[in-house]
């Protein structure tokens, strides 16, 4: 099963995938930072399709639409309450 | 024999998993109960393997895949000796360590049984594993019962804070692993450790298989608390219940040492047999260096538990020296170091559960002379404390002996006689602390001693004979560790079978077995001159460390800055701890790309 | 084009480890090592590439077509749920540390602890 | 404090610089992308088919060829959420201020929010089914199930919720899907096979019933995963809408 690629729209992928862990690790506010994270979570999705990975792509899907976001949403709340 | 292999992993898995089930239904007791028939069956089918690992490898290949002309196609479990006696010695902790808490953790018994149970299966699995990929699954399953464990008591800051920066630190070794792993799988297309040995052999070492040398033995020495990298350990020690940290210092912290040595002589010995001497150098120095900064920063503690973390650190360099000797008869030695210290180590932990139960405290200079009316713990603390000093016959007197001699022969004479002082200091700190905690003696402040926060009791009305037993059947055994007939020359051909990749290749991949050779006597183990000496020395070293903890109290000034600059490192910051970490990946990874060929 | 997945990979790694190690905040500290672990899903995959294959799915398609390596996506599989049970375990560990302190900051709660 | 800081944000260039060169230098090591020929990987493609009739390779190496993997991050997940639960167990009290605020008066979001857990259910339990077949599998399948219920959270509130998730009621689930997949690892064993071995033969290709007791496996995963998902979902979001002061 060919899932149809090729070789620029990979490089885009990849370099998309750089760009976007970089702002996920230096962004500083923590509910920029999830935004983020979900949006490389994505580009890593469609990455890992091109790669002809599509269990993975899925696995990545489910968790990063779903897993990450719940539970770092739910931390980030009750982790400001007491700060202010 | 092949059949008993799943069994320490997969029994304590199914229990916990079946506790889990029935939470809600079932009472406590049933709950203790299976947890505890569970891990002594688990120990109890780990010593059958040992025993049958004795004429060649015991081995079980997952789901019958068997390998396809020597090319491995399942996971497997290849037990040699010393991988099945870790795994005996990592579900008698288990074991032991449930039967202590079954009073002492009341709280929330059941989740701290499930945890224990998936501890012991996990490190029974990284023991017996003979895939590399297979090693990082129980890698992380260690990893996540131990910092759900470290971090149990939540009613204090200090559990939460050591287990956070132990979860860090260790998760950030596990990806470098990974990492390491991937490596070896694009130069090899290969899982299994014989099999990657095997396509390795002949070819000259290139810079991915440096680099995941690397990457793999830095992780490993995370979790081996190896300096630079110990930082999290005192820190997840201080704070974790007793009987928790009886499996990290003396099951979990061994296993990164032994896993060292396992990859080294199945996999990178190929690659690198011709010149490993950069890697030699290295681990010896780097283990050299550990041993002294644990056996100082041990001296500088009052928090007892806090004490026997570095002491644990100090060991830790030891074995990973004798590891890095490349040598047969070092490994034997550290083999036997492992196992005396285990227990011992154990046992004193245990007695600090007793004394934080009985006393409310764990604080050296707090508890002077409290303990006056204690006379069984405090007799059990000064016994395990004799024990690591490695006086002549007992204790870690045989490991050390044979790790020194190792180191003779091969023309580092210094080692042992670091060795003496470092396992000397240690020891004597442990003196100092039981002569001013048991007996009253020595002053009653001393500001050289780093001041650390009060800990709060597990249990008041845990059943103190129960937890004495086990204590002292661990202590004991630690004691006897030296004279069982038959150990030494076991262990030596152990380790000279452990040491030999194209046997453990053959064995593997071809299901070739050789036989163990001419029987051995069951004789008492035999002493060398100089191992002797060296003994006694620490003995001495050990009484006067003890005296001058107890009555000086001072360090001469020229000392007292690098003092504090090596105190001020243990910062507590878990931004500090992965930037020693990353810094001494770079810097040994940069050793190794420039002299290894 | 040789080298960019096998980049790409390495720069993850260092971005998130360097995200962590400079954190003043032990929720993005968490968020920072999923992106180290990322690396090691993209470098597992780029190893397994193979130009002009498929994926190693059989259905519908003759046995023998070529296909990219099925072991490393098995691999990353288990790894991405390492990744998820790791960081909420973490982030456990975080707020519980607030709860206590009232920071969450890796500075100010080491000072706390003395 | 301060300074601490920022001698270690400087000191942490140098050496990420540092880490990042020893791995650009091992990874221009690597055979060149595209080109890898690892014959583990190329032998399991020629394989699986012909002996374990599933057409997803990777599936079949997942629950099978090295189903003992998986068997060790089932527990993975399976410790990680015991953990979590212990590790939050500090306020379990109900929230009390949020209950008259938190109810959900619109019919609309309520009939979106049950379209949406069928949606989310079907999916998963489709994922889950034709793992063996097509991508997906029981880990998929099993997260997708879980975010389907825990829409039920946003369509019902929190009151009604914490009666529903709670952790005597999951527990069960995710005690037994872990413990499946090890009783079946040693019901092999019993029988004289090895730990894991397939007991009930490959199957017809192509189909749901495809890899014998892979599917066993499968539904037990997608049933530890489901649970375990949710028991954390909930513990978080108790600790997200919990009184706090």
């Amino acid at each position: 099963m060919i899932i149809a690629t090729i070789a620029p729209l990979q490089a885009v992928a990849l370099i998309l995938c750089a760009l976007a862990a970089t702002a996920v690790a230096l962004c500083l506010n923590p509910l920029r930072q999830i935004v983020l994270s979900g949006i490389y979570g994505l580009i890593l999705t469609i990455t890992f399709v091109t790669l002809q990975a599509p269990d993975v792509a899925l696995s990545m899907l489910v968790v990063t639409t779903v897993a990450y976001p719940l539970v770092v949403l739910a931390a980030i709340g009750r982790t400001r309450r007491k700060q202010k | 024999m092949s059949w008993a292999l799943p069994l320490p992993v997969a029994i304590p898995l199914l229990a916990a998993a079946l506790m889990v089930s029935t939470d809600h239904l079932t009472p406590r007791l049933v709950h203790d109960a299976v947890a505890i028939l569970a891990s002594g069956a688990a120990l109890a089918f780990s010593l059958v393997i040992l025993l049958a690992s004795q004429s060649h490898d015991v081995l079980h290949w997952f789901g019958g895949w068997h390998p396809d002309g020597g090319v491995a196609i399942g996971i497997v479990f290849a037990a040699d000796p010393f991988g099945a006696a870790m795994a005996s010695l990592a579900t008698a902790l288990v074991f032991l360590a449930l039967i202590y808490s079954l009073t002492y953790m009341r709280e929330e018994s059941r989740s701290f049984d499930v945890l224990m149970l998936g501890f012991g299966g996990a490190m029974a699995g990284f023991s017996l594993t003979g895939d590399i990929f297979n090693m990082f699954v129980w890698f992380e399953l260690m990893g996540v019962c131990a910092y759900a464990l470290a971090g149990f008591k939540i009613e204090e800051l200090g559990p939460v804070q050591g287990a956070f920066n132990f979860a860090v630190t260790n998760t950030l070794a596990a990806y470098m692993i990974l990492t390491g792993i991937a490596l070896l799988y694009a130069r090899t297309g290969i899982l299994n450790l014989a099999q990657i040995g095997h396509e390795l052999a002949g070819d000259k070492a290139d810079r991915l298989v440096v680099v995941s040398l690397t990457l793999i033995f830095i992780g490993l020495m995370v979790k081996a608390a190896i300096v630079p990298f110990h930082f999290w350990l005192a820190d997840a020690h201080a704070a974790a219940p007793a009987p928790v940290c009886v499996l990290f210092s003396g099951a979990m912290v061994e296993l990164g040492i032994f896993f060292i040595a396992r990859v080294y002589w199945t996999v990178f010995d190929a690659p690198f047999h011709a010149h490993p001497g950069p890697i030699k150098v290295l681990l010896v120095v780097i283990g050299m260096l550990t041993m002294l900064v644990g056996a100082l920063m041990c001296f500088l503690q009052r928090h007892l538990k806090r004490l026997l973390a570095y002491s644990t650190i100090s060991h830790a360099g030891a074995m990973l020296a004798g590891i890095g000797l490349l040598d047969s008869k070092s490994l034997a030695g550290v083999a036997n170091l492992i196992l005396a210290h285990a227990f011992l180590k154990g046992g004193l932990f245990l007695v600090c559960g007793l004394v934080l139960m009985q006393l409310k405290n764990i604080d050296e200079i707090r508890l002077r002379g409290a303990g006056r009316d204690m006379p069984i713990t405090g007799v059990l603390w000064f016994l395990g404390s004799l024990g690591l000093v490695g006086i002549p016959y007992v204790g870690i007197f045989l490991g050390h002996g044979l790790l020194d001699d190792g180191a003779i022969e091969h023309g580092y004479g210094w080692i042992p006689a670091l060795t003496m002082v470092a396992a000397g200091t240690c020891a004597g700190a442990m003196f100092r602390a039981g002569a001013r905690v048991f007996l009253g003696w020595g002053a009653d402040e001393d500001e050289l001693l780093s001041p650390e926060p009060d800990e709060n009791p597990q249990e008041r009305d845990a059943k103190v004979p129960l937890m004495w037993a086990v204590t002292a059947v661990m202590i004991g055994l630690g004691l006897v560790a030296s004279i069982v007939p038959g150990l030494e020359p076991r262990s030596e051909r152990a380790s000279e079978r452990f040491v030999d990749r194209t046997a453990y290749a053959s064995r593997v991949l071809h299901g070739i077995a050789v036989h163990g050779g001419p029987h051995l006597p069951f004789d008492l183990p035999s002493a060398t001159g100089s191992s002797l000496a060296y003994g006694s020395g620490a003995l001495l070293v050990a009484l006067a460390v003890a005296a001058i903890g107890l009555w000086h109290g001072r360090v001469p000034r020229l000392v007292q800055a690098p003092l504090d600059a090596i105190r001020d490192a243990h910062s507590g910051i878990v931004g500090d701890y992965l930037l020693w970490i990353v810094g001494g990946t770079a810097v040994i990874g940069a050793v190794w790309a420039f002299t290894l060929p | 084009m040789n080298y960019l997945a096998f980049g790409v990979a390495a720069w993850i790694f260092c971005v998130g480890v360097y995200g962590a190690i400079v954190s003043r905040n032990l929720i993005h500290l968490a968020l920072c090592l999923t992106v180290t672990q990322s690396s090691t899903y993209v470098l597992l995959l780029a190893i397994g590439y193979k130009h002009h294959a498929g994926a190693p799915i059989f259905k519908g398609v003759k046995l023998g077509t070529p296909a990219v390596d099925p072991v490393v996506q098995s691999l990353t599989l288990t790894d991405i749920v390492v990744s998820v049970t790791v960081v909420a375990l973490v982030l456990a560990l975080a707020v519980v540390a607030h709860e206590h302190s009232g920071t969450v900051d890796p500075d100010e709660l080491a000072s706390m602890e003395g | 404090m301060r300074d601490r800081h920022n001698v270690r944000g400087l000191l942490a260039l140098p050496a990420v610089g540092g880490l990042g060169a020893l791995l650009a230098w091992g990874f221009s090591g690597m055979p060149p992308f595209g080109s890898f020929h690892g014959f583990y990987g190329q032998l399991l493609n020629a394989i699986a088919l012909p002996q374990r009739h599933t057409t997803n390779v990777v599936t079949a190496i997942v629950f099978d060829y090295r189903g003992f993997d998986t068997m060790g991050e089932e527990f993975i997940l399976f410790a990680a959420v015991v953990g979590v639960v212990i590790l939050m167990r500090g306020d379990n009290e109900q929230p009390t201020m949020l209950q008259r605020t938190d109810r959900v008066h619109s019919d609309a979001i309520r009939f979106f929010g049950v379209t949406m857990i069928g949606v989310g259910v079907l999916v998963g339990l489709w994922l889950a089914a034709f793992g063996l077949v097509t991508p997906g599998g029981g880990f998929q399948g099993g997260v997708a199930i879980a975010s389907g219920i825990v829409v039920l959270f946003l369509s019902i509130g929190y009151p009604a919720w914490s009666k529903l998730a709670r952790e005597e009621a999951l527990d069960p689930f995710e005690g037994i899907g872990a413990g499946t997949y090890v009783a079946v690892g040693l019901a092999a064993l019993i029988s004289g096979a090895p730990f894991l071995h397939n007991l009930l033969g490959p199957g017809t290709p192509g189909t749901l019933w495809s890899g014998g007791s892979m599917a066993i496996i499968n539904w037990g995963v997608a049933m530890e995963v489901a649970a375990a998902n949710l028991l954390l979902y909930s513990e978080f979001l108790q600790r997200y809408l919990g009184p706090k002061e």
